[in-house]
């Protein structure tokens, strides 16, 4: 446990950008693109991957030395299948509006690629705290992408941000709705399925950029890997 | 919907799919990883140790249990294209912390320097330098790969490792690089 | 496959796809007769001028040799010797500039004239058909004949297989512009070729032969129509112009119709081709004994004031040729050997004139302007077109450039004959064939890699396999000697430490076990070092 | 028949699962690198995407919906999938090594794939019948293994191009796939979708 | 070996089931009223917005019943009617439209006892984002246009997009949206005039429904 | 003196791409000049605004990647790209239209493939189907053809109504549109669908006065202009008969056999061919050589689909004319096309 700190970091560090899920994984795309028509749909979505995320890292971090391998799938998909019904079940009930927008994909976080993903990557090698944060960064650093990608096309296509957040945070929310220009003709492809690929793609590239921009400018320590030998010296 | 009925037919569907899979696990039960062999066949061989295992094969074994593919600089761009494409895993550059791929050379030993002491017989993981104690040592130039782990037990520092010449019969058509500026022409 | 021998006999051409129609520029140097090149002062001789594995040298720094002497021994396997071009002595034997384009050295034999020219020969064999084949075939592999056509493949070892063979083909297209060697050779010896021709279908035991011209070339074509008559088992074939007319698979598409299988030789199809150079060399070689010490070089392009053709000696550098010729370079001259559409440029002109060198080509600028830059491929397919093979050049080196080379084998890259016909016509100026001599380079290197890495492995295996047993067997001897000791020390107890002959004893059964535990102590320590 | 037909094209052309309806897009991004691995990777998923449809009904429409347990839906598809790919790994690897070979790493993928579930759900939503659903877990697939084979030809073409480097790799496949989508467009409306 | 396999995970695999399947059920047990609340409320919200409060004083929500008229669209449809002191007022219809420009479009229309439009709802639609999405409300006030209008028959000219001579405005770039909410606007009051004295005769047999799981 | 080494061969025809190009653009000429006569000046204005963007776009697109700008530009192969674009949308559609079109086509779909010659889709039919579904209204809007037009329109006010969307007197584009009966007219093919879906017979819906006597006033002779051109690229063997022919037959086979069985239903295959973009989508859109198959075989199944796509579109989907959805659609299945339908080559098995 004294490497905890630098456990985190590490952690924190990969799940929020270098190996973020969503830029770099490329995992859990279907609802990144499907419901990023706005910023509120996406941040519902990516609070609602994020809890599942957790609970089902933890308890399959927990219940990892139980399952034998010839069902090890059936058992993970059938816990997030559970954590999945049971906040499915909690926004229909408090969160209507919002359940509604974001339609198919809630159940649909059941297979969202992130989740068993890491349940396998991670999870089913790791103590359960460890799994947890993992689990939340993974989950933060696809929200992350999930607001951005949101926002972008929401501006883009329909010239506001947070446009129904009301939806998602209750009648105060209203007041945070931005309307940024008006124009009467947005651009549509921004909000339709091709732009959500094409914004994705240029969100990619930024990063990519801001990776090779920071590299050339950390003229970096490289550290160096010691060589095995093979033979006696 | 009531408790009970949820429970029975859950249950009931779960034990099967349980029993289906357990049957299924033992009777298609399939032995061994042939994947380590394939990695294995992709690596360059030359055994230098770059990569951080000790041999070309420990570091398959590694990459078969989701080691990163970029590891090894003798077998630099073309290697980790081949086993990206092996393993379904997009390719990425060469780790640099593990060094970069350069030219290929051997090994020569300075053989008036040599002392015969026999260290880099040791060190050389494919035998590839000839001699007996206290007599001067060779590199057999093409059996060596390069590895260069001979350098460095040498207690004279007499070996060299020069890049593989180029002849015109492994010439790799690199019109850049011929010295003909150097040469001036004949009649001037 | 058989070929479809009653329209061959009637005469029926066919066609190949793609191929292309570049100026031909060979009235340039077609205007004269061939002349001897005065002899150069010294002459350097590659010992390996064909395609195959060299001879042993035979000769030594300070030698003196007459002109015609064999200078290598050619060996088992496809080697040809080479020969002095005249009489004079050795002076070096060393690496320098061979005629390849890669400008690399290679050994060469330098030889200082001594003007006198004393040539030696082996004796006629004017009755050749009284003597035996491989008697006829030592002697066209003594006299170091290798196809004068390109490849110099040697022409003994082509008709050495005992095929059936229904056609020997006679190439005498030289579809290539500028270049008029072969042309004007046919006009000045059709006899000697005919000559030639008449003892390679002995050799093939094959009785028809055909003699392909391209349509370009009147006055060689009409030498033959005049002489061909007395030699029925000859038969002419003019040929349309247009380039690669007198590439072998495209004439043998040509005048077959068949197409040679991939990987496969016109033997297949039994068929072979040689040059008429070749057919002429052969001759001169049964019938006078003369090695192949000369052959007729093109000299042409407008740097030259006197561009024609040449019998020039094997080693005579391109510097003394053009230097008969009335060179004028310019600042970026480029001096080509071969023609403008497969030859390479010289890195400087100490380059030696080899046995498949049939054109020297110093064009001005205005003539032949450098290649503009390259641009991006359009994927135009024009050069899928004009492609010969059927081959699509620009995937090819679209792939080339993606190093991709399962893709690269996919589209059958090994079956480009290299010919530049795409690169011709691409008006991107992509150095296309450029591209892909880069790739078949970069895999024949990767089988190379492969091969030496296999090897590798085993050996490395082999050496674990070794340390492991000897790791064992110092093991084992550690153990003996610790039982050894163990006996020794018991004996003494039980002898009773009285006895000095004992106690030697067992100070030296002490001392080997300590040197067996270190042994076996350091053995384990490097073991645990390997394994970190 | 015409309307199975109609449905078919619908699904493969109209709606199609990855490009309109973004489902399956991990996989679609993830084995399209080679023309091979993404034909090996059609086969797989057709089968399952077709096999998977069909037991989801077949346990929905005679286990759920009969003892009231349509809460369940999720959890039930669910295990049924996974069942069927870690049962169909198993008897390939077995059976066939070479096809394994082929599909290998691609069978546990499919699991997570969300067109598997996404179909099953979507049966239940739009109410199909056996046949429908049948045809529809098909097209699915159909719809999928068109554009990944496709995809997946165009990646290769993509290797060797002169890419700027922030766009290299991921980013120039998503904006491939989204010009790909852009075309798709041009199906809408072709076919009303009730 | 087979049997010991096939014990041990089919027992566990149970065990899972189990757990999960106890979860899932507690949690639905627990919501089934809230969401049953949330539809209901949703649905009030809609239904008051175009049956103003002053024009029912009777329990909308539970004064539902089903009635099936293809010119209303498939299968039953639920119709809520509104009383005012025992005399009917209005009547909201769930109608289809199935012509849209992607789909159907799911409406919520409110008709008078006397044939005029009450009031226009869209309740579901997948017409797009910035063209045919101006039939809701959140986005423009187009949907209000029907209040208040009658229709004198099936071919009544006017009841078109002003393109082909109506008198409703079409979205620039988008016809068939409108088109087709306005068509069946017109079919859903026409069936309305024909039916609407036998709907109140009908039971109010919507409820109890069981839960659905989505939309 | 030095040697300078190259790669043989060292001798090249003289056809650069830069003269391809010319080709192309000059070959356009004749349909481009119609489609000023029947559709106004504006289509110059929307090329010179085109060729702009163009250019800047490139410019900066190679600052970026710090490359010599010129590399870009000698190719010439922007200017086909903005011309096509140019030509292909309304010639009174406001200037943000075709600078959007423009600078996606060439930054998105040309460059960040890495530029000329490596894009998988037609830039100029990208950019025209983002135009397309971004901004239905303005790229539907063509002006009348102006044999038809009420109010006649003069160069200062195609200016006015590119960029401020009124004309100098006040009117706006909806306003110009109207026809002699006061209603807002469609192109043809736009007003035969909207017709035939409305349940019109052909007859009926032909009656029009946007219909002249072929494909539409003014659509059959731009049309007939782009076939002379591409004629003309076929004989400079700039391109091959492969692609045109495969489209047009692709397109009018099943257009035929349809309107045969449906004669008052169907668009007339004369109509299919000469209105539109057809003839333009035949020979200098789906040929765009970077873009389509290129072995013959391929190139013939690469037309074939084009046309046999439009085909479908027009007659069942949700857009008028095709030809760029379409295109699109076949420049997906190059890669593949391209590896299945590979020349036998030499000594593979063929036969001469
Ligand atoms: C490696 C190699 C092996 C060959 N073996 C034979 C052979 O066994 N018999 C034969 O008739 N020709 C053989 N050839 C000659 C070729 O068929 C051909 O004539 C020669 O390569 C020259 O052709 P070119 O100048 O068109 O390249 C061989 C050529 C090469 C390169
Ligand atoms: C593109 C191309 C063009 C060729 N043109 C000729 C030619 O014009 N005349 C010729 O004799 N050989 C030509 N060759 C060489 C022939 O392919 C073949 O090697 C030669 O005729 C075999 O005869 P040899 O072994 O006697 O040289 C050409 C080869 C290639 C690849
Ligand atoms: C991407 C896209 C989406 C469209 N969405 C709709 C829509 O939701 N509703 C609609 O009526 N028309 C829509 N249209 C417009 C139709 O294609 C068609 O042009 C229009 O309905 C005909 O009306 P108009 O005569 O006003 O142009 C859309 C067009 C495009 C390109
Ligand atoms: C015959 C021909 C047709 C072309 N058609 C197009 C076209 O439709 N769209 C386009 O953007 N560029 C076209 N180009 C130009 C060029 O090929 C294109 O910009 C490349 O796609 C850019 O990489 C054409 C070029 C030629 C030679
Ligand atoms: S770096 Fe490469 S060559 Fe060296 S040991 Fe490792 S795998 Fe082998
Ligand atoms: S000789 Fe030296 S460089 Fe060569 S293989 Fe042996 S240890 Fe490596
Ligand atoms: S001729 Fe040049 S530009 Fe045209 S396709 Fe071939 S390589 Fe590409
Ligand atoms: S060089 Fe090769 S690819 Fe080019 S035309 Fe000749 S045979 Fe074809
Ligand atoms: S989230 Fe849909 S396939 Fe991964």
């Amino acid at each position: 446990m004294s490497q905890s700190p630098s456990v985190y970091k590490e952690l924190a560090w990969q799940g929020l950008w270098k190996n973020n899920a969503g830029l770099v994984q490329l995992l859990g795309l279907c609802p990144l693109l499907a419901v990023t028509a706005s910023i509120t749909n996406g941040l519902g979505l990516g609070l609602a991957t994020l809890l599942v995320l957790v609970g089902s890292n933890i308890t399959v971090s927990l219940i990892r030395e139980y399952v034998p391998n010839e069902i090890r799938i059936p058992v993970f998909v059938m816990v997030i299948a559970t954590f999945v019904t049971v906040i499915q079940l909690v926004m229909n009930a408090y969160l209507y509006t919002l359940y509604q927008a974001l339609g198919i994909f809630i159940p649909l976080i059941v297979t969202n690629c992130l989740i068993i993903g890491r349940a396998e990557a991670y999870a089913s090698k790791n103590p359960w705290h460890h799994s947890a944060f993992d689990g939340l960064m993974m989950g933060l650093g696809f929200t992350l992408v999930l607001v951005i990608l949101g926002g972008i096309r929401e501006i883009l296509g329909n010239g506001t941000l947070f446009d129904g957040a009301d939806l998602l945070l209750g009648e105060w929310a209203e007041a945070l709705r931005i309307q940024l220009f008006s124009v009467d003709y947005p651009l549509l492809l921004a909000i339709l399925p091709p732009g959500a690929f094409i914004v994705m793609g240029f969100i990619i590239a930024g990063k990519n950029w801001l990776d090779s921009y920071r590299a050339a400018r950390a003229e970096q320590p490289q550290k160096q890997v010691t060589r095995a030998r093979v033979t006696a010296q | 919907m009531s408790f009970l009925t949820a429970l029975i037919i859950l249950g009931v569907l779960a034990l099967i799919f349980g029993l289906i899979l357990g049957f299924a696990a033992v009777r298609f039960h399939v032995e061994g990883d042939p994947i380590v062999e394939q990695i294995d066949a992709l690596l360059p061989q030359t055994q230098c140790g770059q990569c951080g295992y000790p041999g070309c094969r420990p570091y398959a074994e590694a990459i078969a249990n989701g080691e990163e593919i970029n590891k090894c600089p003798p077998g630099g761009e073309t290697t980790i294209k081949n086993l990206s494409e092996l393993l379904g895993v997009e390719a990425k550059p060469l780790d640099a912390a593990h060094g970069t791929e350069t030219v290929k050379k051997v090994a020569v030993i300075r053989e008036d320097e040599c002392i015969g002491c026999t260290k880099c017989i040791q060190a050389c993981p494919v035998d590839a330098i000839l001699g007996a104690a206290k007599h001067m040592h060779t590199v057999i130039a093409h059996e060596c790969t390069g590895c260069d782990l001979c350098v460095e037990p040498c207690p004279v520092d007499c070996i060299d490792m020069v890049p593989v010449p180029v002849r015109p019969d492994n010439w790799q058509w690199d019109l850049q690089q011929i010295p003909v500026r150097v040469v001036e022409s004949g009649n001037e | 496959m058989t070929i479809a021998i009653k329209e061959i006999d009637s005469g029926q051409l066919w066609n190949f796809p793609g191929g292309i129609h570049p100026p031909e520029r060979k009235q340039l140097s077609n205007q004269g007769s061939i002349t001897p090149l005065p002899l150069a002062q010294t002459f350097t001789i590659p010992i390996k001028q064909h395609s195959g594995a060299a001879g042993d040298i035979i000769v030594a720094v300070g030698d003196r040799v007459l002109g015609g002497q064999p200078l290598t021994h050619a060996g088992l396997n496809n080697g040809l010797p080479v020969h002095a071009p005249t009489s004079g002595t050795i002076t070096a034997i060393a690496a320098g500039r061979i005629a390849h384009p890669s400008g690399l050295a290679d050994t060469v034999i330098t030889l200082t004239a001594d003007g006198e020219d004393t040539l030696v020969t082996m004796p006629p064999l004017l009755d050749y058909r009284e003597h035996g084949r491989s008697e006829l075939l030592e002697r066209i592999k003594q006299a170091g004949i290798a196809g004068l056509g390109g490849a110099g493949f040697p022409t003994a070892q082509k008709l050495a297989l005992q095929r059936p063979i229904e056609y020997i083909i006679i190439n005498g297209v030289e579809c290539e512009p500028y270049i008029t060697a072969d042309d004007c050779l046919m006009r000045e010896h059709a006899q000697t070729i005919i000559d030639g021709i008449e003892i390679l279908l002995h050799l093939a035991g094959c009785d028809k032969a055909l003699l392909a011209i391209e349509a370009n070339k009147p006055e060689a074509i009409a030498q033959f129509e005049q002489l061909l008559p007395q030699h029925p088992q000859i038969a002419l074939r003019v040929v349309p112009v247009k380039y690669p007319s007198g590439g072998e698979k495209q004439l043998i598409q040509l005048l077959t119709g068949q197409q040679v299988p991939s990987r496969g030789l016109p033997l297949d199809l039994g068929l072979v081709v040689q040059n008429v150079g070749t057919a002429y060399a052969v001759a001169r070689a049964v019938l006078a004994g003369e090695p192949l010490i000369q052959r007729v070089v093109t000299v042409t392009g407008e740097q030259v004031s006197q561009p024609g053709n040449y019998w020039v000696r094997l080693g005579t550098s391109v510097a003394d040729l053009l230097a008969h010729c009335g060179f004028q370079p310019t600042p970026t001259q480029r001096v080509i050997m071969g023609g403008p559409m497969m030859g390479f440029t010289l890195p400087d002109l100490a380059v030696p004139v080899v046995k498949i060198t049939n054109c020297i080509l110093v064009p001005s600028h205005a003539e032949l302007p450098p290649a503009g830059p390259e641009m991006n491929c359009i994927r135009c397919g024009a050069c899928a077109d004009v492609c010969p093979a059927q081959l699509l050049p620009q995937q090819l080196q679209w792939l080339a450039k993606a190093k991709d080379y399962d893709g690269l084998e996919q589209h059958h890259l090994f079956d480009c004959i290299e010919c530049g016909a795409c690169a011709y016509v691409c008006p991107s100026e992509i150095p296309l064939v450029h591209y892909y001599r880069k790739a078949k380079a970069e895999v024949r290197q990767l089988a190379r890699e492969k091969v030496k890495s296999e090897i590798a492995r085993e050996r490395f295996e082999a050496r674990q396999e070794r340390l492991e047993r000897e790791k064992q067997e110092r093991l084992e001897r550690h153990r003996l000697a610790a039982e050894a000791r163990k006996r020794a020390q018991a004996e003494a107890v039980a002898k009773g430490a009285d006895d000095p002959q004992d106690a030697i004893q067992a100070a030296i059964a002490r001392a080997k076990a300590r040197k067996a535990a270190q042994a076996a102590a350091a053995a384990k320590q490097s073991d645990d070092e390997s394994n970190v | 028949m015409g309307d199975y037909l109609l449905l078919l094209v619908a699904t493969v052309l109209v709606n199609n699962f990855v490009l309109v309806k973004f489902l399956g897009l991990c996989p679609f991004m993830g084995v399209s690198n080679k023309l091979e691995t993404a034909i090996g990777m059609s086969a797989a998923t057709t089968f399952v995407l077709t096999l998977a449809s069909v037991c989801s009904y077949l346990v929905n429409q005679y286990l759920l919906v009969p003892f009231g347990l349509t809460a369940l839906q999720t959890l039930t598809f669910i295990l049924v999938i996974a069942v069927v790919v870690q049962f169909t790994e198993m008897v390939v690897h077995k059976t066939s090594p070479t096809l394994y070979r082929l599909l290998g790493i691609y069978l546990p993928l499919i699991t997570t794939n969300c067109a598997v579930l996404g179909v099953a759900l979507l049966n239940v939503n739009e109410q199909h019948n056996f046949i429908q659903s049948i045809i529809y877990g098909f097209g699915a697939a159909v719809g999928f293994s068109l554009v990944l084979v496709l995809f997946s030809a165009l990646r290769e073409r993509l290797a060797a191009a002169d890419v700027p480097i922030p766009f290299k790799g991921a980013a120039v496949a998503m904006i491939t796939a989204g010009l790909m989508s852009l075309a798709f467009m041009g199906f809408s409306g072709l076919v009303a979708v009730p | 070996m087979i049997i010991k396999s096939m014990q041990r995970n089919g027992l566990i695999l149970t065990a899972f089931a189990l757990i999960a399947t106890l979860l899932v059920v507690a949690i639905s047990v627990l919501t089934e009223a809230p969401i049953a609340r949330q539809k209901e409320q949703e649905l009030l919200r809609v239904l008051n917005q175009i049956i103003l409060p002053e024009w029912h004083d009777n329990d909308l929500y539970h004064s539902c019943t089903l009635v099936s008229d293809p010119a209303l669209g498939p299968g039953e449809r639920r119709v809520y009617r509104a009383e005012l002191a025992g005399q009917p007022t209005a009547t909201a219809i769930e109608v289809t439209a199935p012509d849209g420009y992607s789909g159907a479009i799911h409406l919520l229309v409110a008709i008078h006892a006397d044939g005029s439009i009450a009031g226009v709802r869209t309740l579901a639609h997948n017409e797009t984002p910035g063209l045919g999405d101006k039939i809701e409300l959140r986005v423009s006030d187009w949907i209000t246009h029907f209040t208040g209008q009658k229709v004198n028959g099936a071919d009544d000219p006017r009841w078109n997009v002003k393109r082909y001579g109506g008198m409703f405005d079409q979205f620039t770039g988008a016809t068939i949206t409108p088109q087709a909410v306005v068509t069946a606007v017109q079919r859903a009051a026409l069936v309305a005039a024909a039916q609407q004295e036998q709907w109140y005769a009908a039971p109010a047999n919507c409820f109890p429904q069981q839960a659905e799981v989505s939309p | 003196m030095t040697f300078k080494l190259a790669a043989s061969p060292h001798t090249h025809s003289r056809r650069t791409t830069q003269q391809v190009m010319r080709w192309v653009y000059l070959a356009l000429l004749p349909g481009v000049l119609l489609q000023t006569y029947f559709f106004g000046v504006g289509v110059y204005v929307q090329i010179l605004l085109a060729l702009a963007t163009a250019w800047l776009a490139e410019a900066a697109v190679m600052r970026l990647r710090n490359r010599p700008i010129a590399h870009a530009w000698q190719d010439h192969t922007a200017i086909v790209t903005a011309v096509l674009l140019a030509i292909a949308i309304p010639a009174l559609a406001p200037w943000w239209v075709i600078v959007i079109g423009t600078l996606f086509a060439i930054v998105v779909v040309k460059h960040v493939y890495g530029g000329v010659g490596q894009n998988l889709f037609n830039p100029a039919m990208a950019g025209y189907v983002l135009l397309l579904i971004s901004f239905p209204v303005q790229l539907t809007s063509w002006p009348l053809p102006s044999e038809l037009a009420q109010l006649p329109l003069t160069f200062g006010d195609t200016l006015h109504i590119i960029f401020t969307g009124f004309t100098q007197a006040g009117h706006n584009l909806e306003q110009l549109r109207m026809g002699v009966d006061g209603i807002t007219m469609a192109t043809p093919l736009d007003s035969l669908r909207q017709d035939l879906g409305q349940a019109m017979t052909l007859t009926e819906s032909l009656t029009k006065p946007i219909f002249g006597s072929l494909g539409g006033i003014g659509w059959a002779w731009v049309n007939l202009g782009f076939l002379v051109g591409g004629l003309i690229l076929i004989k400079q063997r700039i391109i091959s008969w492969h692609i045109p022919g495969g489209m047009l037959l692709g397109l009018l086979i099943p257009a035929a056999i349809y309107w045969l069985f449906h004669p008052d239903q169907a668009i007339p295959p004369l109509m299919h061919a000469l209105s539109g973009a057809t003839m333009l989508g035949a020979f200098f859109i789906a040929t765009d050589p970077v873009t389509a198959a290129t072995s013959n075989k391929g190139r013939l199944i690469f037309g074939l689909l084009i046309g046999v796509l439009v085909f479908v579109i027009r007659t069942w989907g949700g857009y008028p004319d095709a030809v760029a959805f379409a295109v699109l659609l076949a420049n997906m299945t190059v890669p593949v096309l391209d590896k299945y339908t590979q020349p036998t080559v030499y000594g593979h098995g063929g036969r001469s």
